[in-house]
């Protein structure tokens, strides 16, 4: 499927997100809220059918977090890029989509980790990497005088 | 029945696979000559490392103790980890004009991760891998290099 | 809180062994929290993070030439494949065409990597079962690359040979000559692989129907490399996304359905051959040229995202560099197979026994610096 | 002779390793760091008692062994004498094997062999 | 005073003579066990010492590698300097851990080895327990030092350990019956227990040779399950190093471990030598019916040297196992021992039986 025709079969199954034919993939863009049931139907519409989840990173915008996941379609092999922003800062959650891919389990737990974005129904959220003495480095609001030198 | 032949024939089989990996090993038990294990610190003498072996960052001086480092500080800039630190100073030249040179080009070897931007991005060359290898020592302190030999001049004819 | 929480999850009758940091299996300092119940695994809890050491956050600091050499440091068995993933990721975002001769000697350091990766795998895993000789082997027949490495890069596991655009310097003169000899050498000995693990009896029990993923739960949990080709995941990269070169050899995917240990196993012993056959189709084909496009000293990314994903020799390495336009990028994330490779070992271990755990373990084969990144 | 040689060799053993380990004792060096005296658990404190009631899969082996073992202890004398008492030795032991074989089978049979 | 190598009846006979000419009986006796005792350690010492550098040097040629060679000629006094060093090294009191078993498990796994050693009959007269059960004595002697690695693995307070010492327990249950039933073919064959009997029962052909099919497929097993109970080999699941770190040995340090260490290997000397034993004509030399030349040649060597040479090919044999082969899996484990080893080992002693009594041996 070209990127176009792509771009149509995704605005036509999600209307709800706002989609964009980007430089490299189709991006869409989803509100935390919609997430899950977006997400839903990007795996079982049969002529989309994203069954793979690649990538999913926490992004720290400066004023918003958001959360990027780039989804694969085993059968057709074609990649899409949806993403979603929370403007809450102090207290940002957005749905897990673990019961989709479960794969998602680690990758949220990182983005939580690092990011402090929560993710509800989430299994088991920990932290995975760092202890909880630790703020969220991956914000760029993030100051630790001690472990970072910059130049 | 037919179990009863698979259970031999599994016997069997197994057995078999068992006598291939000892002939593996037995053959390499009886033939000694293959073993390529090096004797490292005895073959020091004869031990040749490759020539782009990234071993610690050098400066080459020639033998009128002259290098190529104008202190431009590149190095310094496109080091990852902070391991060069220049120390510039300045000159002045039979012209009267102030020049830039280096009192001290500073390394530490315990930071560097040998990726080789610096030998790489220098624009006059000055700084070289060398093919030494054995950098331990007893005292961290002794990994903070100068690269720079006491006394030593900018070569003529670099800028 | 946390702390209590972690308490909670595992005070009960069950027998609670901590497998690493410090253990033998583990490869490095991954601690799995096993639940026993005598030799049967009730559940796994994999801790990870001994090794962290933020490189996403401090991609952030570093020019896009400074990132490579971090990079060489996730995966240190497929270092250049992760240098090449980042390049790639930069050319792209700057819409550069590199030489020829630049993707035909990354590629073939690519599956050099690959298979001394694998004949790692190799010996790692067949002490994991027990076979102390398997190690030797395998580490004596991968020195051979490492000196070819070493040779053209100056390094041997951590070459950073890559830089956007091209390479650091040119391929040594002798680099086809030895390549071609290692192939020759390397072609006489794997049989002995074979021989010593493969066929054995004991190998086989051990391995066979072990740790099975179906290719349904691959998909879903996102395994890739050998580990999800075992399951009859067709996730090849090279195959279906090809970059460098890949596109001008042929061959093949290798894809099994069973998705247990041994298999997961056999798919890297294809996996050495076939790389073999790639480097064949190549290195006397490597054109003449120079070996790096034209560059700016100062690389900036046009501001916008850029993804590109690269087959390690664990699986898919996804780069994804979101850059606002300076030197430094805003963010740089890696996708990295161990990470995800790791998640459903609780799946694939529960319910087998203490010795398959550590057979399920090394068959995924974990680089633990990778997972913690 | 035979009996005093016996316990010649359980004396010999246990002088050797007593005294070498009092030398032991005497020549190294002993340490007062807590942690070192800690059970090996991969540097992470033991969690919850070791000697907890244990489940093993193999008590069912265990009485085939008793019946093996005793088996063999009775196969012992016969093999002994079996030239001499001739083929009724062979029929009779063939017998008594055979009802044991049957208990064997019947265990495989039941999956009492494989390990759970 | 005559005496040759070949036969040290006559020479023990005369030191027997001359203490009793010399002192009192008791007294006699008492320095004859002195003598015995030294002897034995002595001998003791230097397999152990020289099977571990042998298996260190082996294993390295069978990995393509050197091996020690830093330490005397050859590295053949690394033992000794590694010896050295475990002597100074601290025995690290384990807290909580059971202190009189935790202690109480070198000298079972030591004094095991040592009361069957004694047993061995090195040459014709060179024997110190001529028991009219010697075979069945061994058996006995020979599993008990399991049971002091079952003791460390216990008394260990680490779960490590005790998972090892557990899977022990599983492997003594079972292989102890492969090892009984394989000799049991022999002393059918041989109609005695007797181990001095049953080597002079090979003057004419060795058991191995004469007992058929049967008896090679004892030998397997036989070769097999005492390298499972000897605790080594692709049956070292009490200390996988990959699942277990050390096994039940973990927690052992210094001159304790060193005495696990120096068992493991006495052991597979003992049971190399019982092999040899039933086996292979203990001492008695190769000899070919009919071939009078080589036979004179071969009977020139001395018997003590044919059993140190047999013992020495299977316990190279027994090495080459371990090297390479991956380890066996606890029920793996089992599996073979129930459902091939002993219906096989079974069957097996009924035909040897047969053979017996239909005369078809030689």
């Amino acid at each position: 499927m070209e990127k176009s025709q792509l771009y149509a079969a995704i605005a036509a199954a999600v209307p709800e997100a706002a989609t964009a034919e980007g430089k490299q993939f189709v991006e869409l863009t989803v509100a935390p809220e919609k997430l899950k049931s977006v997400m839903g139907r990007l795996r079982d519409e049969s002529n989309l059918s994203f069954d793979i989840l690649v990538c999913l990173t926490g992004m720290d915008y400066g004023t918003d977090l958001g959360v990027v996941y780039h989804l694969r379609s085993y059968a057709f092999n074609h990649m899409a890029v949806v993403k979603t922003r929370i403007s809450d800062r102090e207290n940002p959650a957005v749905d897990s989509v673990c019961s989709i891919w479960p794969g998602a389990e680690y990758h949220e737990r990182e983005v939580y980790d690092l990011l402090g974005i929560r993710f509800n129904d989430h299994p088991d959220l920990r932290r995975i990497f760092l202890d909880s003495t630790w703020g969220y480095p991956l914000r760029k609001d993030y100051k630790d005088d001690v472990n970072i030198v910059s130049k | 029945m037919k179990s009863v032949i698979e259970y031999f024939r599994g016997i069997f089989n197994g057995i078999k696979s068992l006598l291939v990996g000892m002939t593996v090993t037995g053959g390499y038990f009886f033939r000694p000559g293959t073993t390529l294990t090096q004797q490292y610190p005895d073959n020091r003498d004869t031990l040749v490392m490759f020539e782009r072996f990234k071993g610690e960052v050098v400066m080459p001086h020639n033998e009128k103790n002259e290098h190529k480092c104008t202190g431009c500080g590149i190095c310094e800039i496109n080091c990852p980890n902070g391991s060069i630190e220049v120390i510039p100073a300045t000159e002045v030249t039979e012209e009267g004009k102030k020049k830039r040179i280096i009192d001290k080009h500073i390394y530490h070897l315990g930071m560097c991760t040998f990726c080789g931007l610096c030998v790489k991005t220098c624009p006059s060359q000055a700084l070289a891998f060398s093919q030494e290898f054995e950098h331990a020592v007893f005292d961290r302190t002794k990994l903070t290099k100068v690269l720079n030999q006491p006394g030593s001049k900018l070569m003529k004819g670099v800028e | 809180m946390e702390v209590k929480e972690k308490m909670g999850r595992l005070e009960n009758e069950e027998y609670i062994i901590n497998m690493g940091p410090q253990h033998p299996s583990t490869h490095g300092v991954l601690r799995l929290v096993v639940a026993l119940k005598g030799e049967i695994v009730q559940r796994v809890e994999p801790h990870i993070g001994y090794i962290h050491r933020g490189i996403e956050k401090m991609c952030e600091n570093l020019t896009y030439q400074q990132i490579i050499h971090l990079t060489d440091r996730m995966d240190y068995l497929s270092a250049h494949i992760n240098n090449e993933a980042v390049c790639l990721t930069v050319e792209k975002a700057l819409e550069i065409e590199v030489p020829e001769r630049v993707k035909y000697i990354r590629t073939i350091m690519s599956e050099l990597t690959r298979i001394q990766s694998h004949q790692l795998f190799w010996a790692t895993f067949g002490m994991d079962l027990g076979g102390l000789t398997c190690f030797f082997y395998g580490l004596r027949d991968r020195e051979k690359i490492l000196d070819i490495f070493e040779e053209s890069c100056g390094g041997r596991m951590i070459v950073s040979y890559n830089t956007p655009g091209g390479l650091m310097n040119d391929i040594h003169p002798n680099f086809q000559n030895r390549v071609k000899e290692f192939l020759k050498y390397f072609r006489g000995v794997i049989h002995e692989y074979d021989d010593l693990l493969t066929g054995n009896v004991i190998f086989q029990e051990r391995s066979k129907g072990m740790g099975v993923m179906t290719k349904e739960e691959a998909i879903a949990w996102g395994l890739t490399g050998p580990t999800g080709r075992a399951s009859g995941f067709s996730c090849d990269i090279r195959k279906h996304n090809p970059y460098s070169a890949y596109d001008k050899v042929t061959f093949r995917e290798i894809l099994y359905t069973e998705g247990d240990v041994f298999h997961r196993y056999l798919a890297r012993m294809e996996e050495m051959r076939e790389s073999m056959n790639i480097i064949d189709q190549l290195i006397d084909n490597i054109p003449e040229g120079p070996f790096t496009a034209k560059m700016k000293p100062v690389i900036k990314l046009p501001e916008g995202e850029y993804f590109q994903s690269v087959e390690t020799a664990r699986g898919e390495l996804g780069v994804y560099i979101v850059s606002d336009g300076n030197k430094n990028p805003y963010r740089v994330k890696f996708r990295s197979p161990n990470f995800v490779n790791l998640a459903p070992l609780n799946l694939m271990a529960r319910g087998s026994k203490i010795a398959d755990l550590v057979a399920i373990g090394g068959s995924l084969d974990l680089i633990i610096p990778d997972i913690d990144r | 002779m035979t009996n005093q040689a016996l316990i010649l060799f359980f004396l010999v053993g246990l002088i050797f390793v007593g005294v070498v380990i009092l030398f032991s004792g005497l020549v190294a060096p002993r340490s007062t760091s807590p942690q070192k005296f800690d059970p090996y658990e991969c540097g992470i404190p033991t969690k919850g008692t070791t000697w907890l009631q244990f489940n093993v899969g193999y008590y069912l082996f265990a009485i085939l062994f008793l019946i093996f073992d005793a088996e063999i202890v009775f196969l012992f004398p016969w093999a002994v004498v079996m030239r001499e008492v001739g083929m009724v030795a062979f029929i009779e032991i063939s017998v008594f094997i055979l009802i044991l074989g049957l208990g064997l089978a019947y265990a495989w049979k039941k999956h009492a062999l494989t390990w759970e | 005073m005559e005496f040759s190598i070949y036969d040290f009846s006559s020479f023990t006979a005369w030191i027997d003579q001359s203490l009793r000419a010399a002192m009192s009986p008791g007294m006699a006796v008492a320095i004859e066990m002195l003598i015995i005792g030294v002897a034995i350690l002595i001998f003791y010492a230097i397999v152990g010492l020289f099977l571990v550098y042998a298996e260190r040097k082996v294993c390295a040629l069978m990995q393509n590698r050197m091996g020690p060679n830093r330490v005397g000629p050859g590295g053949i006094f690394q033992t000794i300097a590694d010896l050295v060093k475990l002597l100074f090294v601290e025995l690290v009191p384990i807290k909580n851990a059971d202190k009189i078993l935790f202690s109480l498990a070198p000298y079972i796994v030591i004094i095991a080895s040592f009361m069957a050693m004694g047993a061995l009959p090195f040459a014709k007269g060179l024997h110190a327990i001529d028991l009219n059960i010697g075979v069945f004595y061994l058996m006995a002697v020979s599993s008990m030092g399991v049971v002091g690695v079952l003791l460390a693995g216990w008394a260990s307070n680490n779960k490590y350990s005790l998972i090892g010492a557990m899977r022990i327990g599983a492997q003594i249950v079972s292989y102890e019956i492969s090892v009984g039933m394989s000799l049991v073919t022999i002393v059918v064959l041989a109609g005695t227990m007797q181990l001095s009997e049953i080597v002079q029962a090979q003057q004419y052909g060795w058991f191995i040779f004469r007992g058929h099919i049967p008896a090679l497929i004892a030998f397997v097993i036989f070769i097999v399950a005492s390298t499972a109970e000897t605790n080594r080999g692709p049956f070292d699941l009490a200390e996988a190093e990959s699942e277990l770190t050390a096994g039940f040995h973990t927690e052992y340090s210094g001159i304790r471990f060193a005495f696990f260490f120096l068992a493991e290997y006495i052991n597979m000397f003992i049971v190399a030598a019982i092999a040899t034993t039933v086996f292979f004509g203990g001492w008695m030399p190769f000899n070919v019916y009919g071939w009078e030349g080589f036979n004179k040649v071969m009977n020139f060597i001395p018997p003590f040297i044919w059993f140190l040479g047999k013992t020495g090919a299977l316990i190279f044999l027994i090495m080459w196992f371990k090297w390479t082969f991956p380890r066996l899996r606890i029920d793996q484990l089992l599996t073979l021992e129930w459902k091939y080893f002993l219906p096989i080992n079974i069957i097996n002693v009924l035909i040897m039986a047969l053979i017996v009594l239909l005369g078809w041996h030689w």
